[in-house]
């Protein structure tokens, strides 16, 4: 709604202050190119979504993989946290052209850096999930006979849902924002493409219609994490929530 | 003979003397109580018991050696340690499938007792639809179904207001009189302690000795209204005094 | 007289192709001409983009950009060449012997910037040379050449006075075809741009930093090593290798791109200008403001001057 | 120490696999580069520093004041946050170079990109951490006679401190690498000027040496907000920590 | 006459009917306790009593109709509420703070009170840094130094182990024989309100009504062991009865 009223203002800004149409274009313009150009948005779409969904399938599984030899060698964790703070702190821009060159134009460096940006967020919060478990679930589940993998199974990979999904949701918007990142840094399509394209073909309308494209993309994708959640965790939707129980978002 | 028997067990974290000397006993079909004040080593005990810590000191189950700590016992931890993601049938399974029991027959085992559990109809609730005295009665239920020689009863009530607790109580000590488990129980409750119990450990502070023990005398079915009750109310107070001012020397302040 | 303010947009990191600019500001020229001249810090924003929209009073930028910008609405006119003739050229690693003539780029991959005129401009060399212009376009911001020289894409486009000069000094060994082998005209392909209405506004103020300009310009070509060092010593952080910078202002000279064989410096030749404009609007390069390619033939008149010059 | 390990086995890839240097140069000269470039590097990084410092400032400045706004009037949050998930969904690649247009060279524009990064998770933490205040605090202060304001100094604020710093840590990060990112847009001086103009002269090492920098800056910038969270909330250093308390790293 | 005076009080949320009709007296310097089980209304009579919320029927103050909420009680929520980030000296003055009071006077007020309350030494700590049961005191501390004129007390000792919570009682029930505070307890535990009582309110389940208004005969001092504690186990059981087997008609049952 509150979106709504801002598009109406910055469209009545556009057309009564006199502004350029080549500094800020009028949304219903925006829209009119949009809808012109659609084929060549959803065309370029096409690749940033796959870049995005298979990097960040990617970082899923690694965090996923690298979560658990954590949290079955605890020193490990000490090990290699430093790195991965480390990795955090590197600026994209600097990073994203030698990654691009090092891997080439294919998918693969895209799928890199997506993970990159989303993969310490995921094992964070993971790991962060299994600590979370009720310590007298596990001294149960011990005291039943149960080996550490079991525990793990039974007890730490479901206490960590919430923990996943509050993550998730802060991960797939990183993710589309990395991959058209990775995009600027080189490829022959994507949405990162078609903005630096727009741009240099002087085409402020068109940049405004991608990054219009890619915001709808990243709500799709934090819309479809919710909704993953409410399927993946009937217990929430139908109990009532206890207090202080879940990371809020 | 006893079915458990501890002999002078002991137990240190790092510097920190947690049990100094523990020996109890608790006989077939016997329901013990452990009493004493919050920090003492009560659940320390019970660690020891299910392997999860080691200590000194002799622990025999049946005149053997306690070596294989996940055999025995069916453990009840402190609050009641529902998993929120199963629902109520299958948080009541747990114990089984962990043992390798098929899906099919471990709810076979256990459909039969919801009834008398009070948890008729509400198999597929999840744990949080249900009230604390309910789920109470499943994780009981979870913890009973596994067969094994003894139950070990970690303050289960402890997170129940005074009314539901009595009411658990009640419960708890009518099924005990139908099974006739071996059971030990750990509580700060006294009231708890003498309602439920044939014999009554009372633990010192930290570092835990055993103060004294005593058997109650009451006869059963106990009823919290009744004659009896006077006698059961002077124990109460016997014991309380024994806890707040502890006989052999240095005090134990409540703080 | 009080002094009065000019800004000038960069169209890259500073480089060679600035050193006028650089010349004029820091051996006074600009301040006897009663001019205080700020010149902009390189943007992702391009030059023209910024005089277009009055956010610079002037910009250096490419001819064919000033073009399509220009078709496409935007309120722009060049008034300075800052060099005489073409300095781009396509260039593929030496090693690929295969590569004789632009027909063998058919099929391979091109390593490109983002702008729509980079593909037709190659195509049409390629289609002159008598292939078929068909290539794959792989965009890369600004690291076609790490990514040339890693053997990641086949063949880019580069500034032969600069990328060029770099791989002769690190002695990476290249080929290039020049575009006007194969029929492109031969174009200034750097300019310095204004608006009209910036241009209408201030003509004599233009006139003045123009001429400081081209005296930058001038001084550079007659002393190039004193040169030189102005440009490095005024861009420290920025220019790291001195070496770079003397064999790039080395070869901008002795190709005559500063100066031309025949003593131009600065005035853009009006006959290389439509010449290169009919190319661009044959080659259908050209749009309109809604991206349509363009079907009337523009008067390129209108879209440079020399009047400033003097 | 990891991280060591990491930059020994690039020392031994760089040298032994005969990898060119431009593409990836051996960490020691990367090492010896950034020492002979010292100056420059220092006097690019104050810029940056500056532009991080400041934007972060008004983004606190700008996300307490509405956090506050929000707070007291709780059916301004339905209004805003959906804009505010909107912006945080915008790529910045293409925002940056409009925001030159809108805003011109000087400091500004960076500090509306740093703004625009952080100020979307201070927000958050700051309201969610108001909203962990204990029900019975709260309700114990109105019985006590106190105003709305008052419950909101002596209750609401201190109960947002563990929030408030876990969103520091997290924003700061970003913080640095959005200040680079602004630079790329528009700028004299700054480690970002300084990573493109030694990519487009040749100099990868100065890159990574410019690369390393950032790092370094963002995890002493990451230090000072874990020192100044000792200082601030000394309770929770001397006390021993309840679990479960505040949110956690 | 009695200070507070309720009659007819109701209280409904939305649909939900809470409080039913609730009418109830405290004298000045009684220690009256309204005992119900949980989730009956009990906090939401406070809430009104305070202020938080509104509902229908008179409330008293000394014969006038109570308006100034914030001005005739000392409130003292369940659990401590004490703030993590104050140290206890600015945790027991923060009453005082909030009236008005300058910080100097309103320390010089608290100070003399700190060793009656057993926190002697331990003003410069953090709560964390106190046990449970120091918690409780300062707690009380803060709540009884705003020197209004009645005292409502919501479960005060409902976060305490059993035993903590014995001692506390002790405690309380000595400071009210010294200060004669007029004090109106919430609790759930009926030995609690047994123990510290001059009358006893019992409420049934939602919507609460008055089951029973029950006078303490007991002697004060209160001992929990000699002879009048077998009255005292007598009145127990009478009460937990009434709570367990409400007497009108629908059971109440605990879940
Ligand atoms: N794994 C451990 N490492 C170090 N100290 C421990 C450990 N487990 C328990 N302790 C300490 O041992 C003491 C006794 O703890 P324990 O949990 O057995 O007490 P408890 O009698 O069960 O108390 P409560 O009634 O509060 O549950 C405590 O001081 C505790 O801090
Ligand atoms: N603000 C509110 N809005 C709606 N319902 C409320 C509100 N406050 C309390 N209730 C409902 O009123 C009922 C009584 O709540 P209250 O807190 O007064 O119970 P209580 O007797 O204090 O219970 P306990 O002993 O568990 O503290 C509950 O069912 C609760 O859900
Ligand atoms: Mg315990
Ligand atoms: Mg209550």
């Amino acid at each position: 709604m509150s979106v709504g009223l801002l598009l109406v203002a910055w469209e009545l800004y556009a057309n009564y202050s006199g502004i350029k149409p080549t500094i800020l274009p009028a949304p219903s313009r925006v829209f009119e190119q949009a809808t012109l150009n659609r084929e060549a948005l959803i065309d370029n779409a096409v690749p940033t979504i796959r870049a995005t969904l298979i990097g960040f399938a990617c970082s899923l599984g690694a965090a996923f993989a690298l979560s658990m030899l954590v949290d079955f060698f605890q020193p490990l964790r000490r090990a290699l946290f430093p790195v991965f703070i480390v990795s955090q702190t590197l600026p994209l821009v600097a990073i994203a052209p030698l990654v691009v060159l090092w891997f080439g134009f294919g998918l693969t460096p895209k799928i890199m850096l997506v993970a990159l940006v989303t993969f310490f967020p995921m094992l964070v919060a993971l790991v962060q999930g299994y600590e979370a478990t009720e310590v007298e679930i596990g001294q149960m589940l011990r005291a039943m006979g149960a080996g550490r993998w079991r525990v793990f199974v039974l007890a730490r990979l479901p206490s960590a849902l919430p923990y996943f999904f509050a993550g998730l949701r802060i991960s797939i918007t990183y993710a589309v924002v990395g991959a058209i990142f990775a995009e600027y840094a080189g490829a022959a399509k994507g949405l990162g493409i078609y903005m630096l394209n727009a741009k240099n073909n002087f085409r402020p309308d068109l940049v405004l219609a991608a990054v219009g494209v890619s915001a709808a993309l990243t709500l799709i994708l934090f819309g479809l994490t919710a909704l993953l959640q409410r399927l993946a965790m009937p217990w929430e939707r139908i109990g009532r929530q206890p207090a202080g129980k879940g990371p809020g978002r | 003979m006893s079915r458990l028997e501890l002999r002078h067990v002991r137990k240190a974290f790092g510097g920190l003397d947690v049990l100094a000397d523990i020996s109890l006993s608790v006989g077939a079909g016997e329901f013990v109580s452990i009493l004493g004040p919050s920090g003492a080593g009560k659940s320390t005990l019970f660690q020891l018991l299910t392997g999860a810590e080691h200590g000194e000191g002799e622990m025999l189950f049946d005149g053997m050696p306690l070596d294989d700590h996940g055999r025995h016992f069916a453990f009840m931890p402190q609050r009641d340690a529902l998993m929120p993601w199963r629902r109520i049938l299958d948080n009541t399974t747990l114990g089984l499938e962990v043992q390798g029991v098929r899906r099919q027959v471990a709810r076979a085992r256990v459909v039969p007792l919801l009834a008398e559990f009070g948890l008729a109809g509400f198999e597929r609730h999840f744990p949080a639809q249900l009230s604390g005295g309910m789920r109470q009665r499943a994780a009981l239920l979870r913890t009973v179904v596994q067969e094994r020689d003894m139950l070990l009863l970690d303050e289960p009530f402890g997170a129940l207001d005074a009314l539901t607790r009595a009411a658990m109580q009640r419960w708890l000590e009518q099924m005990w009189r139908h099974h006739r488990w071996t059971a030990l129980l750990i509580t700060h409750d006294v009231r708890e302690a003498v309602f439920l119990s044939d014999r009554i450990y009372v633990l010192s502070a930290r570092p835990a000795r055993v103060l004294r023990e005593i058997t109650v005398p009451l006869p059963r079915p106990r009823d919290p209204t009744g004659a009896a009750a006077q006698q059961a109310g002077a124990l109460e107070a016997e014991i309380l005094d024994i806890l707040l001012n502890p006989q052999p020397s240095k005090g134990h302040d409540h703080d | 007289a009080a002094t009065q303010k000019v800004t000038v947009a960069l169209d890259w990191t500073v480089n060679t192709n600035h050193i006028g600019l650089f010349v004029a500001r820091d051996k006074g020229f600009y301040r006897e001409a009663g001019l205080e001249v700020d010149i902009l810090p390189y943007s992702d924003t391009g030059a023209g983009t910024l005089v277009a929209n009055r956010v610079a009073d002037f910009g250096i930028n490419g001819t064919i950009s000033l073009f399509s910008q220009k078709t496409g609405g935007a309120d722009l006119k060049a008034v300075y060449a800052v060099v005489q003739s073409e300095t781009g050229r396509v260039v593929f690693n030496a090693a690929r012997s295969e590569i004789k003539s632009p027909r063998d780029l058919d099929g391979l991959t091109y390593g490109g910037f983002g702008s729509a005129w980079e593909n037709a401009l190659i195509s049409t060399i390629i289609r002159h040379d008598g292939g078929k212009g068909n290539f794959e376009t792989v965009t890369l911001g600004t690291s076609a050449y790490e990514a040339l020289a890693n053997g990641s894409v086949d063949f880019t486009l580069e500034v032969s006075t600069w990328e060029g000069v770099e791989a002769e000094l690190k002695g990476v060994k290249q080929r290039s075809f020049v575009y006007a082998d194969y029929g492109v005209p031969d174009e200034h392909t750097t300019l310095i741009s204004s608006s009209e209405a910036y241009l209408k506004a201030n003509p004599a103020l233009a006139s003045a930093f123009i001429q400081a300009t081209r005296r930058g310009y001038q001084f550079t070509v007659d002393h190039p090593a004193e040169a030189a060092a102005l440009l490095i010593a005024g861009n420290k952080d920025a220019l790291t290798n001195p070496a770079l910078i003397e064999a790039s202002l080395k070869a901008l000279i002795d190709g005559h791109y500063l100066r031309a064989e025949n003593g131009a410096i600065g005035t853009m030749d009006p006959a290389k200008m439509d010449a290169i404009g009919d190319y661009l609007f044959k080659a259908g390069i050209l749009r309109d403001a809604d991206g349509k390619v363009l079907t009337q033939h523009p008067d390129f008149a209108g879209y440079f001057s020399n009047s400033a010059l003097g």
